[in-house]
Order: structure tokens, then sequence, then C-alpha cells
């Protein structure tokens, strides 16, 4: 009975995912430009854009993503409508934007101050030596760091649903009801599902982890 | 062109509103979709989860609530209800190899489950977790079904549900019965913004009249639930309701 | 305005009863998933393959599937199994186990952007692969994670609301039950995010601290300075 | 014009934690002239270095190239006129050795692609370095990091360039190579400000040699004057190190 | 017991990413023995000492110290008798200069706190750093940075020192210090390999001088025989350069 429920229900279990995909795309591309702008604002800017990111960086990480959710759809959405999955690409976005940039952050401060000198006393400019010489380093670094930020979004992207984005969790969830019960045969499908995407992925991002990695730094292969 | 109406509901709710196949259904839902016709409105469903449903009324995201929404003083605060159309009462669920009893059930130990925020989580509270004689823990959980796998597992003695949820559980085959049965009485109804501002309640209470004095409502709902017993329409109407105070839009003018 | 500060009044004792399980269930797990982090990590850097396969495929199956499907499956699935968790055990160990999973990735990202001559400069001098790690690598790699793994430590306060679904009222349960008692959710909501901030501010706060405590005298870019 | 010096270092103090490393340095270069600095570890050469391009502002004091003061502003076009070898090489570890030499030319000078590439190869083969062109630093040996540092600096065509130890890594024979290099641009007209203990530059294509000590210059003047006549007992002190060893041979 | 040579280096090949950088490399180190190495930059010096205690293993060959051949099991006993100066210093950028000093000694060789740190006052008052103490690797100078790095190895009174251009980033008076150093330590009976082209050491402390070129060791002798009459065509020319600096003076 839970099976056949799953196979009659799996097509609405992948539109709910197909929908929780677009959603993660979008929040991650937006996290990702407005992340890598607050953390270069937040190690080479003027103190005011210091704070101005310390203080976004705060709130967005502190307040619990529900309530992001709720205050975007609701109260900003009350003077600038908009539907609830733009909503939810903004509210998540804004939220990723300020972890992303505490990953950013991290890897930009390990670059080599040796390097970053040199850079400058070739008549680098502030901006060209972050292009240049910190970003393409720190960027090879953040690809570990940031499969935790996908893999995290991914699952987050259910949250969505508090404002009436119906993805892959509450398609599993109306199953769950349906059924009165069965809950870990559903989830484990749902699961399942999840686990491909990240899985697929996180390849990806280790296939470029891979492909970027430039020699003389700690890790495996090493022979010591 | 007929007035469309949104109606939120929490569609993991069944038999009153649930998902299939990609569609809601339920009695709820079918009801409304009735009633909508019959009055020459539109009608459309939105599901989000309770905590979303109060402020998309109040930004007017929706337009009404159509879910198993129990009719409660604090609710009467903010919003406005339409006539009752059903009556609940609880039962207490245990195991169905369990050798409580009603009363064992719910004292002397015992740890109850039931959904936080809902009207039985409330009654549990009230009744016997403030009252010293009766030894009892309560434990809410976020979503009923898991309180019931919870007993399963054994960790609780007994749930508390309201008589539609029961039903539905024994009739979905899974192994808990029906130790005894709470009599709440307990009315259920549609509800609208406080004040009415789209100016439909009436229009509700008359649909759901109408639905009921047709036969379409017992219709409906034995397509769901076979065994139930159909309440008279409208059902008990506690006084403490602002929209029960006479004349009842729709029903007195 | 008034009437959210007369509701907040009335709440928030309610809510702030839920702070001690939020923190509770956050300090344990952090502490198991710090542990157990530093074991996967190992694995993953420095392991032989087969072990290296085993904790990729942890990482993968930890952070690949939702936590609350991972709360169920050890609530609910380990009882057939004959181990019968309570609540809060089970909750902090599911917080726990995933966290482990990415925190490993954070300290792996760490490790790796450390330049090698380290290591080899330890290992020339007679220190075991293990006293390498403990004396020269995670202290150098812990300091430049602080950023990192604050997301992970902030992330996991909030992800203690999971617990809820197996019965334990925290925060985030708490602001619902008023919700449901007042249907003021929106209200309900923004008291328990003022909670969560200060939380997460204190929480922030500490780590930054710690960072600026801990920079190594003569790293500039650290500071952010650039000539 | 050939009158001013091309650099003028005046007055120049830098703190470190409560430490004066440079106590008040001034001195000149002229258009074309080649000074050496000597003095023993930790005295402040490289800070010195690191000053006059603001790389480390000096907390007092100036610096004038041709004419204008070494300020923040404007600073990268200066910058791009002064070659540095630095001590530590901090070669790009991101860039093979190719880009390395290339990246600031295009990024700085906005010279195209080819050229770059071209002035690249150019100062590559001068140093020996025209087989590695696709290793990344973390794949060369000591003297070949030292070198592609040294290629990195020359390809920018630089009014000045300011060397520290630019041979510590190289064998004898590169190490002649270098100084070889060095000369030539010393008589092709190129101002250079050179840290470094090799004689055999100091010898052939010094102008001045300048004595440190301590954050302060203790004394300066050519090389034939200073290393047979030191005025400081400190001076000759220090020479005799560099005579002695050079005697055992 | 001392007929055997202490370290035995048989037939180490290593090739990085296709290139062959040691191509067959022998030769023995008696007890109390020094030995230097000289050769072009890129010519498999650094790679030889780092094949020795394994920090790159070998492709091929052996090594044996002491009569044990060398190979991961037990290794890092094995390294902790085997002194290492690195051409890149690789100081422990977390560490003050002390706590660099003493870090191995506790956690390898089991020294209390105590004596640990007296070892490392000892070391470090010999290269001259002992107002150092506190100071983290990136407030160092070059120089400061290469004697940290010496003291940190001669802090574990290792039964072999394997030195790669330990005086590269030193002035000549510092130079002239730490080759006195070794010296001393040569006197005092310990074995030595020193990548070096320093002269001074070379003539008044090494028993042999091994000439490598392109992977392979060309010629090999004591320096007296070696500096003045080189069998080989290639090592003759290349020590022209290191004495033809020295004839300048
Ligand atoms: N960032 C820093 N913080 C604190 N002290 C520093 C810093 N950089 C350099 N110093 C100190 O300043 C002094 C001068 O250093 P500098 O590098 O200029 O010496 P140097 O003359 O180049 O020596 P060497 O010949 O050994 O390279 C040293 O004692 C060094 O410890
Ligand atoms: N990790 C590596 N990957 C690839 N090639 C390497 C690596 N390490 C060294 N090499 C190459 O091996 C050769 C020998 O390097 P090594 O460092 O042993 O030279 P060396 O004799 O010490 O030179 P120097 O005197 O310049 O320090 C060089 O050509 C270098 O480019
Ligand atoms: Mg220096
Ligand atoms: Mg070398």
């Amino acid at each position: 009975m839970v099976f056949d429920t799953l196979v009659a229900e799996f097509p609405f279990l992948l539109r709910g995912l197909w929908i929780g995909l677009q959603l993660l795309a979008a929040l991650l591309t937006l996290g990702f430009v407005l992340g890598l702008t607050l953390s270069v604002m937040s190690v080479y800017g003027h103190w005011t854009l210091r704070l101005f990111t310390l203080l976004f960086e705060r709130v967005f990480r502190g307040i619990p993503e529900i309530v992001l959710l709720l205050l975007f759809f609701y109260g900003i959405g009350e003077l600038i409508p908009m539907s609830p999955f733009i909503a939810a690409v903004i509210a998540l976005g804004l939220r990723s934007t300020a972890y992303q940039a505490q990953i950013f952050r991290g890897a930009m401060q390990s670059v080599d101050d040796g390097e970053v000198m040199a850079a400058r006393a070739l008549g680098l400019s502030r901006l060209a030596t972050i292009r240049h010489i910190v970003l393409p380093q720190a960027l090879r670094r953040s690809i570990g760091p940031w499969t935790n930020e996908y893999s995290s979004e991914l699952k987050a992207t259910s949250l969505a649903y508090v404002i009436g984005v119906v993805e892959l969790t509450r398609q599993a969830s109306y199953i769950v009801s349906n059924l009165q019960g069965n809950t870990l045969t559903v989830f484990a499908v749902v699961a399942a599902m999840y686990f491909v995407v990240n899985r697929l992925g996180n390849a990806g991002l280790y296939a470029l982890e891979r492909k970027m990695a430039i020699p003389g730094f700690e890790g495996r292969g090493r022979e010591t | 062109q007929a007035q469309t109406l949104v109606a939120g509901i929490e569609a993991a709710f069944p038999p009153w509103a649930y998902a299939e196949g990609g569609e809601y259904k339920g009695i709820a839902v079918d009801a409304m979709r009735a009633i909508a016709e019959n009055q020459g409105m539109e009608v459309e469903f939105r599901d989000m989860p309770w905590p979303s449903l109060i402020p998309a009324l109040a930004n007017e995201r929706i337009d009404l609530l159509v879910t198993g929404l129990n009719v409660t003083e604090e609710r009467n605060e903010v919003l406005d209800f339409t006539i009752p159309w059903w009556e609940n009462d609880d039962e207490v669920m245990v195991n169905i190899d369990s050798e409580l009893n009603v009363v064992t059930a719910l004292c002397c130990g015992a740890t109850i489950g039931a959904q936080g925020g809902s009207t039985q989580n409330s009654w549990v509270e009230a009744n016997l977790v403030e009252n010293d004689a009766i030894d009892v823990t309560l434990r809410s959980y976020e979503n009923y079904v898991t309180a019931i796998e919870d007993m399963r597992v054994g960790r609780i003695d007994s749930v508390i549900v309201s008589t539609d949820t029961a039903e539905d559980f024994i009739d979905k085959g899974r192994e808990v019965r029906i130790a005894g049965t709470i009599t709440q009485g307990q009315p259920q109804a549609l509800a609208v913004s406080r004040g009415d501002p789209n100016n439909i309640l009436a229009a509700l209470n008359r649909g759901i009249m109408e639905l009921y004095e047709s036969g379409q409502w017992q219709e409906i709902v034995h397509s769901y639930a076979p065994y139930a017993t159909i309440r008279q329409i409208p059902a008990t109407m506690p006084d403490y309701v602002r929209t029960y105070q006479a004349p009842i839009a729709g029903l007195d003018d | 305005m008034t009437d959210f500060i007369e509701f907040g009044r009335t709440w928030m004792p309610f809510l702030l009863e839920g702070v001690g399980v939020t923190v509770g269930l956050w300090a344990v797990a952090m502490v198991l998933g710090f542990c157990l982090a530093l074991v996967l990590v190992w694995a993953r850097v420095y392991a032989s393959k087969p072990l290296y396969l085993l904790a990729t495929l942890y990482v993968e199956v930890f952070r690949g599937t939702p936590m609350l499907v991972q709360l169920f499956f050890i609530y609910l699935g380990l009882p057939e199994i004959g181990i019968v968790l309570d609540p809060f055990t089970a909750a902090a160990v599911a917080i726990g186990l995933n966290s482990a999973a990415y925190q490993a990735e954070y300290f792996r990202g760490a490790i790796q952007s450390l330049p090698s001559g380290q290591m080899i400069a330890a290992r020339a001098m007679g220190m075991s692969r293990f006293q390498a790690l403990r004396d020269i690598i995670l202290p150098q790699a812990g300091r430049r994670v602080i950023p990192q793994w604050s997301n992970e430590a902030i992330v996991e306060l909030k992800y203690t609301s999971i617990a809820y679904a197996i019965g334990l009222t925290e925060l985030t349960s708490r602001a619902e039950q008023v919700g449901y008692q007042t249907f003021q959710f929106l209200e309900a909501f923004t008291l328990v995010a003022i909670i969560y901030l200060v939380l997460t501010g204190i929480v922030a706060q500490t780590l930054d601290f710690v960072e600026k405590r801990t920079r190594v005298p003569g790293l500039t870019n650290s500071g952010g300075k650039m000539s | 014009m050939s009158d001013t010096p091309i650099l003028s270092v005046r007055n120049i103090r830098k703190t470190y934690g409560g430490i004066e490393v440079l106590k008040g340095v001034s001195f000149d270069l002229e258009r074309g002239q080649s000074k050496i600095v000597i003095g023993p570890s930790g005295t402040g050469k490289s800070t010195l270095l690191r000053c006059i391009n603001l790389l480390s502002p000096p907390d007092d004091g100036s610096v004038i190239l041709d004419g204008v003061t070494v300020e923040q502003k404007g600073i990268n076009q200066l910058r791009a006129q002064i070659g540095f070898v630095f001590q530590e090489f901090n070669l790009f570890t991101h860039l093979c050795v190719l880009d390395n030499v290339r990246l600031a030319q295009r990024n700085v000078l906005g010279r195209s692609r080819h050229e770059a590439t071209r002035r690249a190869m150019e100062e590559l083969e001068r140093v020996g370095l025209a087989d590695k062109l696709d290793a990344y630093p973390a794949e060369l040996s000591g003297g070949q990091k030292q070198r592609a540092s040294i290629a990195r600096a020359l390809a920018m065509d630089p009014k000045l360039i300011l060397f520290d130890e630019p041979t510590s890594a190289l064998d004898p024979e590169l190490t002649g190579e270098v100084v070889q290099v060095m000369k030539e641009l010393a008589n092709a007209g190129m101002t250079m400000l050179v840290v470094s203990h090799e004689m055999g530059f100091a010898k052939a294509a010094a102008d001045e040699v300048i004595f440190m000590e301590g954050g302060v210059i203790v004394e300066q003047g050519p090389p034939s004057t200073l290393f047979t006549q030191p005025e400081h007992a400190r001076t000759s002190q220090f020479l005799q190190m560099l005579t002695h060893e050079h005697h055992e041979t």
C-alpha cells in the first residue's frame, strides 16, 4: 500500500524536487554574487563597510529562516508584492549571502601576505590584486567549504513551504498524512532523492576542486 | 466576472484537506468548491502551514481559511467564523495490544502525546497536567502522526486526537485502537479575517446551509468518511463567538 | 508597537523557558560533532583509501539527506533493533552526527589551504602524523577555519528546532505554541527571532573574539590591511 | 633634470611593535647609479626597501622618486616603475612561472598578451628558466624560484630596481650569471639599490656601498674607499668577515 | 661498529611528473664525516636530502642509517636522529621562535619543559637570536628565520644533520658564525651532509665534496683534490665560478 501510493505520487515528488532545484539555483547564485562582494568588503573595505557587513552577517545568520521568509513575504511583500517563490529566493538568498560571505572571508584571509605584497609591489591596484591574486586562490580554497553550503541550502529549500512554495518535502508530507504513518518509508524515499541531487552536485564541485588544485598545499596525495 | 476567493488550507489533514495525485481533496475542499459554485464564486486553494495562514489572512494573501478549524475563544479574537459545520470529540488512542483503558491511559504516570498547539493539547494541559492529583506527562509533537509512531515504539502511552483523525487512522489500518472518547462537542467552521473585509461571510453561511439542506454535504462527507455521523448544521454555536450573535450574516437577514 | 511590547511581556518568559533545551542540545551536538569531525577529516585527508572512502560516504550521507530523516531514523528506526533513546539524546545525537559531516568539510578546506612545508617540517623532526596534526596542522587550520566554522555553530543553533518533531519543546516550538494560542504567529516568531539573534550574536561575537585573540602576529592579511 | 637624484630617501623611520627598526635613514640615488646595501641580519635592510615603495609605509620621513613624493595617491603607477625582488621571492602560488611574469605586464602596463609573453620569455631565458614556463612555484627548486622572481621584476622595465638578496639561493655559477645581468643593467643605465653581500657585484658594478647597522646608515662611500679604508671600526670589523672568507681561497 | 658508514645512500632515483630528478645517486657518509654537496640550481640537491629521510620517498634505491634501512616503519624515531635545515626554513608560523625550537624536543624526545627550554635557549644564543624568543616567524628578517631554523634542528641533538643552504640568507658575519658553529659540530664528531656553496666551510671542515649535476654525482673527493685537480671538465668549469669570484677579492 505504501509502495503503491509512492509509485502513484512519484511524479509529484519529482515536481516538488524540480521546484526545490530552481529555488536552490536561484538562491545560491544570489548568495554567491552578494556573498563574494560582502566578503571583499569585510576584509578590505573601509570601516563603515566592514560594520555594514558585520551587521548584515549577524542579522541574516541569526534570524531563523522561517521568520525571514515570513518577514519577506508578509512584511516587505506588503510594500512590494511578490510571489512566494520570489520571496523565498530573496529571503533564503540573503541568508545564504551571509553564510557564503563567511566562507569566502575565511578563505581570503588564508592567502599568503607575501603574495599580496608582491602584487602591490608590481603596481597592481588593490582591486586588481584582489581579482588576480586573492580571489583565484581564495575561491579555490572555498570550493570544499562551499559544498557544505550547497548541501545545507538544498535542504533549506524545504523551508519555503512556510510561505506556500510546495517543494519536495511538502509533497512527501502529503503522502505521510494520507497514509497516516509510514513516516520512515516515505522519508527514506525523499532522503534518497535529496541524496542523489546532493551527491551529483558535490561530485561536480569536488571534480572542480581537483581540477583547480595547485601544487604546494597540504592534503591528500602527499607522500610524507 | 465571478469573484475569485483564495482559500488557505493545510493540506495534510485528511479527511478534511489533503493532496493526492497533485490535487487538493477532502471534505472541506469539496464542500468549499460546492459552496462557491452555489454562490457564484470561483475558489482556488493555497496550501500553507498554520503559522503562515494567519498572517496570510491578515495580509489578504488569502480570503478565508478552509481547514479543520476549531472554534475557540482565542481564535474568535482574530477571526470571524462562519456557522459551524461540524463538531468533534477527542479520542484517546492507545496501541492495539495495549491494556490501558480510557482512565489508565490518562492518569497514574501515563505519558500522553498530542499535537502542539491543538485543542487536544490545550485540553490535556488544562485538565490533566495542571491538576496535581493526576500524575501525567504531556508531550507535544509537531505532528500527531509522529506521536502515534512514538506510541508504537512504546515511549508514550496514549495520544489524543480528534474523532475524525482517529477514525481515519483506523480506516488506514494503523495498529491502534480507541480507548475512549472525551466528549467535547468542539465546533468547526470556516473563517475569514476579522470584520469580514471582503463581505463574504453571508454568502459562505448561505452556501453552507444550502449545501447541507440539499443533501450534497452528506454525500461529500460520506465519500471521504463512510461511517461518519453527520451533525446538524449549524452545530453548537458557543456564545462567545461574535458572529454567532443574532443577526447571523446570511441566515437571519 | 505597544501591542507588541505587551505581547512580549506576556509571552517572553514562556519562550525563554525553551532556551535551556535549545542551548543544551546545541552544546552537546556541537561537541559530539566536533570530536567526530576530527576523526572524519583525518580519514578524508590522511588515511588509507578504504578509510577515506568510508569517511566520504559518511559525509555524503549525512549532508545528503534531510536532518529530519536522520532524526526519525534514530528516534523511530533504531527501536526496531532494540535501541530506544530518549528524545533529548536522540536529538542531540542526530544533530551531532549531522554536524560532524559539515564541520569535517570546513576543517578539510582549512587544512588544505596550508602550505605543505609545515607538515613536511614537522615530519622531518620526527613528529608522528598524529603529533604533526595535533601541534602544527590543527592549530593553524583551526585559526583559519573560524569564520567558516561559525556558520556551522550558528546554523546548528537554529537547527535544534527539529527536536520539536519528536516532542521536545525548545524555542521554536514554543513560539509556534504561542502562535496557536494567540493566533499571533508573526509576533510570536518575531519574539523568538530576537532570542535567536541574541544567542547567535553571542556565539558569533565569541568566535570573533577568539579569532582576534589567536591571530598570529605579523600576518597582516588576517587584519584586512593591504599596503 | 639629471641633476636631481632619481631617488631621494629622507630621514625614514619605522617602528614594529615598539621597536624602532629604522631610525632615520637618508640617502640619494642618482640616475643610473647602483648602490649596494650591506649590514648584519635584522638590521632593517629589507624594511628599508619596503619603505621606499610604501609596502611598509614609513612612520616618518619621505621618499622622492624622480621629483615626485611617493605617497598613497598614485602609488600603483609609481610602483610599476620600481622593480622589487623579494628576499622571500613571493611568487604567486596559483600561477605558473610564465603567468607570474606576465600578470603585471598585462594588468599594470597594459601590454598585449603577445607582447607580455615576448618580454617574459626574454627575461626567463636570460635567467635560464625557459624550460620551466609551465611549472608552478611549488615545483621549483630554491634557485629557480629566485630566478623567476628576478625575471618578474625585470620584465616590467622599471626605472629603478630594488633587489633584496637576489643571489641568496643561487649556486656560484648562477650567481655569476645573475651578477652579470645586473652589471649589464647597471651599464645600460639602470638605477639599482641592492641588498647583497655579493662582493662580485659590489666590486664590479656598485657605485657606492651603504653599510647599515641597527637601523641607521653607519657609513657609505664608493667601494674602493669603503672596502679599503672604512672610517668606522664597526665597518671594518664587518668587512673583515667579507674579505676574510675570500682570503681563504 | 665504526667501520660501517653511518649513512649509506644506494642508487636513489626520484621522478617528478615524468622528469627524473635523481638518476641513481649513491654515496656513503662515515661517522663524524662532513660532506658538502655542490652543484647548479635545479640539479636535485634538495631532493636528495629529502629522499634521505623519506620526506620525498625515493622511487627506487635505499638509504641505510647506522645499519638500519630507512623505511616508513619506525620512520619517526629515525627522523628524530636526522636533523634537517630547510632551504625554505619552514618555521611553524603559529609558534613563536622559542616554541618552534621547543616543540619537537618535547613531543618527540619527551624532554621536560624546563630541559627543552634550556636546550632551546642554548641554541638560540649560539645563533644570536636570544632577543627574538617571543617573535613569530612573520616578524623575523630573512636571516633571523634561517637562524631559528638552524637552532630548531640542532636542539634535537641529532646523529646526523642535513643542511640545505644554511647560510643563504645570512650576511658574511653571520655566515662566518654559522660556519664556525658547523665547524665546531664537525670537530665534535657530528656527521653532516651540507648543501652549500660556502667555500669557507668546504675548505675548513668538509671531508669530502660531492659535485652533482643533472641528477647524478659527477665527481666526489676531498676538497683539496677536487678543488684543485677536478677530473671532469664540467666540474672544473663549475668550480671556476666559485674561485673566479674569489680571485676578484
Ligand atoms: N612585521 C614585523 N613585525 C615585527 N617585527 C618585524 C617585522 N618585520 C621585521 N621585523 C623586525 O625588524 C627587524 C629588521 O628586519 P629586516 O627584515 O628589515 O632585516 P634585514 O636587515 O633585512 O635582515 P636579513 O639580512 O636577515 O634579511 C628585525 O629585527 C625583524 O625582527
Ligand atoms: N614537487 C615537485 N614537482 C615537480 N618538480 C619538482 C618538484 N620539486 C622539485 N622539482 C624539480 O626537481 C628539480 C630538482 O629540484 P631541487 O629542489 O632538488 O633542486 P636543487 O638542486 O635543490 O636546486 P637549488 O640549488 O636551486 O635549490 C628541479 O628542476 C625542480 O623543478
Ligand atoms: Mg632581509
Ligand atoms: Mg635546493
